[in-house]
């Protein structure tokens, strides 16, 4: 009856004996013909923790939507768990999607709902007892530093306090793969510094974490795995790297405005 | 799915409570499409009424011989296959008739005798039986002339025909405007809520439950305005019939008790299903993976 | 204001192709309800028609002494308010119309003498003087009875002014309908588009400059509904009647070019209208400072 | 006729005999009672560049808020070039808009139009001459180096290009006032430190620049004004300052996680 109730099971493989990505000539065209990867060839093992960095633009967040299918790939395959995503059936997306965890860089938080109500929704879809839900809704909103404003709206919270129902939301479900677009853009070094600790013991827990930051101080920190994107091409991939744009080496440069202003009247 | 659906009621509590501009706006769209829909309802049905009161007066006469035998002519009558009764109506009876309906324009002292013969009035089983009973009566001996008013059940009949096709299309009519306007309602709810569905659809939640919540929302939204609606309209129908059937004695009027039992459930119904299957139509074109 | 009327006009239409779902609601929304206008308007006049005709059938019959001075009657008849014109029926002339419509049922030669009286026919400018022209007409010398059938003259009278009454009352309830369904429907568009409206607010537009394009929008979406509903309703009014005037010849119905002249820029205008209000109501109702 | 076109005109007072802005004994509580900023006295002169600092939730939107009057102060007074906002009628508040530049820190682009249409609006509001758009468009756009990607939908663009467009837009119409909400949190080190220089030259222009930011790097190189928030209350009020959150000093803490984990499981 319309597919109201059609329910298929779908497992990732979080044994280790497949990468937990495995990512193989993967091109992306958007439709309006701009390609954003190019030839884009990746493994990234189960409880690896991984910055992809780059200029903006360069494609950080089309990789990370490859890996949730909310893109599909143009050619090449995209393997999570040993699941090839171009196959997936359009019912299985939503059981793909409880086994990732994402962070979205402009948040995405349910509107009318509160910010418990956001975290807690992402239990109930999976059907987790009414009864566990609200202490371990409450433990997740502790851990991101939300407690006392759990009751409030979205437009009730400022910039940084709904990232960090975001990244609540993304962790409550204790997914085997979590991805993050620029989870700490509106957060000050301390929160900052906060949640990158909270990732860390996440990967510890076995979970695989993929972080697109411009935060150089965390990367040049962390010194994690860090691949490099570069105009949709994966240009470097780094053990133990540290924050580098290919070309211009790391960071600020105070003497060497690139744009020319002459041009503009202001 | 029956043990979500607690869950699913609190959600649409909750979201209804939260922008309830929507729901209002659906809610108003079926109650205002549902009214009408019941008045004319009501309406078809009277006019129906009408119709088919107009059709029973047509009859065939039959004249008869002054010498013809009453008994004889009674039996062949009976005979014919779409009578269904044969009233006998003495030439004294139709004089009386005819004078009191003439009131004063003839003097009945003027007449030497009585200028009428003796007839039958032959009631039919439907309109479409007139011809041929007119014809079979007309060869029994001792009839001399037939009238089945040909003009006048012409004209019956062709109204009849006309009010029901007209009101049966009208009524589709309407019924498929409210689908339309109502889902097109819904639709715009759903679509200022499209991001909302996106980001359900983000988190991992299946099509399904994504879907139900609206659809309840949609049946419950289709449910209180067609409540409302078949209220009013049940209510002011009870109110005004009495007061109607008192002043248009001439039109039969149908009655409040035969016609709401049957429409207020039916509009009601309608409602919820208009609301619900607008919900389902509308989620559905958002949902795409 | 005017300077920007074109710069208004790029937005709306850059607006319908990017987002057409809601013009595409709004419209149908508009279109449907007008159509049901029109046509509920179509079928109104044919039944003030219909109630108009039964009542100029209604006239005062005075019927005369043997030996009446028909000149003289004639002249005083003539004399009272709200008399038309009398027509002199002689008894021999209503014999001849009484056996007529009786069909064989009265036999002529049975009838020593015409039991029947000289009469006037007197056709009257309105019901309303009815009474009045049937009371003076009795007073007349040679006049020995008036007949003005009180009784049809009755429910004519209540069958026109309960036509009159229903259908003006029906019109109205139809019209707000359209004004609130469409107004909802307009500002669920709105609504939609309520994010929108805030950033236009927030980079500095002055609350005329973002009205502009939404009442625009709305007029123009109410234009294109109620121009092919009014399409619809002109092209099957024209094409139906000549049809319907051939098989029931019994009742008078409204001529096409006696209706559409009146009807066609009236929904058109109403579409216009009730779109740009629905709009403005509802841009008004988001722009918050 | 329904106010549709009364335009009642508005200057602020750009003479520099005035402050550009003047805040006094500033109390903001919002509707579900949070007290968000608490007797904030603050002075910035015309032509300045001030920074504004603070942990997540400090109060450094809700200012910027009520500087260009999406939110009224609860007690207090707010003064924008000699403008009490607390008196500005309804329709005075789209000509306020006008002076007054906002980068948001949700971008707030319209959805349905392109990015050259996006930064075309500010200009059209103002009766701009048709004619003198689409160049001023396309400068500006050059400026924050999208001109290849003028002709996109926000939705086709990556975060950090939607940030450079929020950019353009506030910049397109020469400011008295620009108030830049977390400018650069979408941004690569490279891009930001571009719009840093850009925000330098319309200082240079005599524009008042605030930038509310967690960057510390840029905070710490550029050594402008800085303004500490904490929990509501202005804390601190540094000339040529560097990035400090009152109490925990500077930057980032690898050694302290600040937040006890083991209460949670992961
Ligand atoms: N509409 C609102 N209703 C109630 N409280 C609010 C509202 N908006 C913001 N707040 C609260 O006010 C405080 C200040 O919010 P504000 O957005 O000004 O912080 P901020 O300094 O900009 O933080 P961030 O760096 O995260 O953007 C926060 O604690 C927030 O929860
Ligand atoms: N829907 C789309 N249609 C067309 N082009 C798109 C679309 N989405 C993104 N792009 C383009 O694809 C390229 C990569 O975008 P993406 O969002 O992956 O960049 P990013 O690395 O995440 O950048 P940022 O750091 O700014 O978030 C960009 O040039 C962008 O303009
Ligand atoms: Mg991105
Ligand atoms: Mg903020």
């Amino acid at each position: 009856m319309f597919g109201l109730f059609n329910r298929p099971e779908l497992e990732l493989d979080t044994s280790g004996n497949v990468p937990m990505v495995d990512i193989c000539e993967l091109d992306l065209v958007y439709e309006n013909g701009h390609q954003a990867l190019h030839q884009v060839n990746l493994q990234i093992q189960k409880g690896e923790f991984v910055f992809l960095v780059g200029t903006t633009g360069s494609g950080k967040s089309s990789l990370l939507k490859l890996l949730y299918r909310e893109l599909r790939p143009s050619s090449g395959n995209v393997l999570v768990g040993g699941l090839d995503l171009g196959d997936l059936a359009r019912n299985e997306v939503p059981y793909l999607r409880r086994s990732v965890g994402v962070i979205f860089q402009d948040f995405r938080l349910l509107g009318n709902k509160t910010a418990a109500e956001n975290v807690a929704y992402a239990l109930e879809i999976t059907g987790t007892a009414k009864r566990k839900i609200p202490s371990r809704v409450a433990q997740v909103l502790e851990l991101v530093g939300l407690s006392d404003k759990a009751k409030r709206l979205p437009s009730q919270l400022s910039g940084g306090e709904q990232q960090r129902v975001a990244i609540a939301r993304s962790l409550v479900n204790q997914p085997s793969l979590l991805l993050a677009d620029e989870p700490t853009g509106n957060l000050d070094p301390d929160s900052t510094w906060d949640i990158m600790q909270i990732l860390s013991r996440v990967q510890n827990a076995g979970t695989t974490v993929v972080v697109a930051t411009h935060n150089q101080q965390v990367v040049d920190l962390m010194r994690k795995r860090v691949l490099v994107m570069k105009r949709g091409h994966l240009v470097h991939d780094l053990a133990r790297g540290a924050y580098r744009l290919d070309g211009r080496g790391s960071g600020l440069h105070v003497d060497q405005p690139s744009t020319p202003f002459s041009a503009v009247e202001l | 799915m029956m043990g979500y659906s607690g869950y699913f009621f609190r959600e649409v509590l909750t979201n209804i409570r939260r922008s309830p501009l929507m729901s209002v706006a659906s809610v108003t769209t079926v109650l205002v499409l549902t009214l009408i829909l019941g008045y004319f309802t009501a309406l078809m049905m009277n006019l129906e009424a009408l119709a088919h009161s107009l059709l029973r007066e047509v009859q065939v006469v039959a004249y008869l011989d002054d010498d013809a035998n009453r008994v004889s002519v009674a039996q062949q009558l009976d005979r014919i296959p779409g009578v269904e009764e044969a009233h006998f109506v003495s030439k004294e009876t139709a004089l009386k008739k005819l004078v009191e309906r003439m009131q004063g324009r003839i003097k009945v002292d003027d007449l030497t005798r009585n200028p009428l013969p003796d007839s039958y009035e032959v009631a039919v089983d439907s309109a479409d039986s007139l011809e041929l009973v007119a014809k079979r009566a007309q060869r029994i001996a001792g009839v001399s002339y037939v009238k089945y008013g040909e003009e006048i059940a012409q004209r019956m009949l062709r109204f009849n025909s006309l009010v029901r096709t007209v009101g049966v299309v009208i009524l589709g009519l309407l019924f498929l405007s409210t689908v339309l306007i109502v889902s097109n309602t819904i639709r715009l709810t759903v679509f200022a809520r499209r991001k909302e569905i996106e980001i359900m659809q983000m988190v991992g939640a299946a099509e399904w439950f994504i879907r139900w919540p609206f659809i309840m929302e949609g049946v419950l939204q289709g449910l209180v305005g067609s409540v409302v609606a078949a209220t009013l309209v049940g209510g002011s129908y009870s109110l005004v019939v009495p007061k109607l059937m008192q002043t248009i004695t001439f039109l039969p009027i149908v009655q409040a008790e035969d016609l709401l039992p049957m429409l207020i459930p039916a509009l009601i119904f309608n409602g919820a299903f208009v609301g619900g299957l607008g919900s389902l139509l509308s989620v559905n074109k958002f949902l795409k993976v």
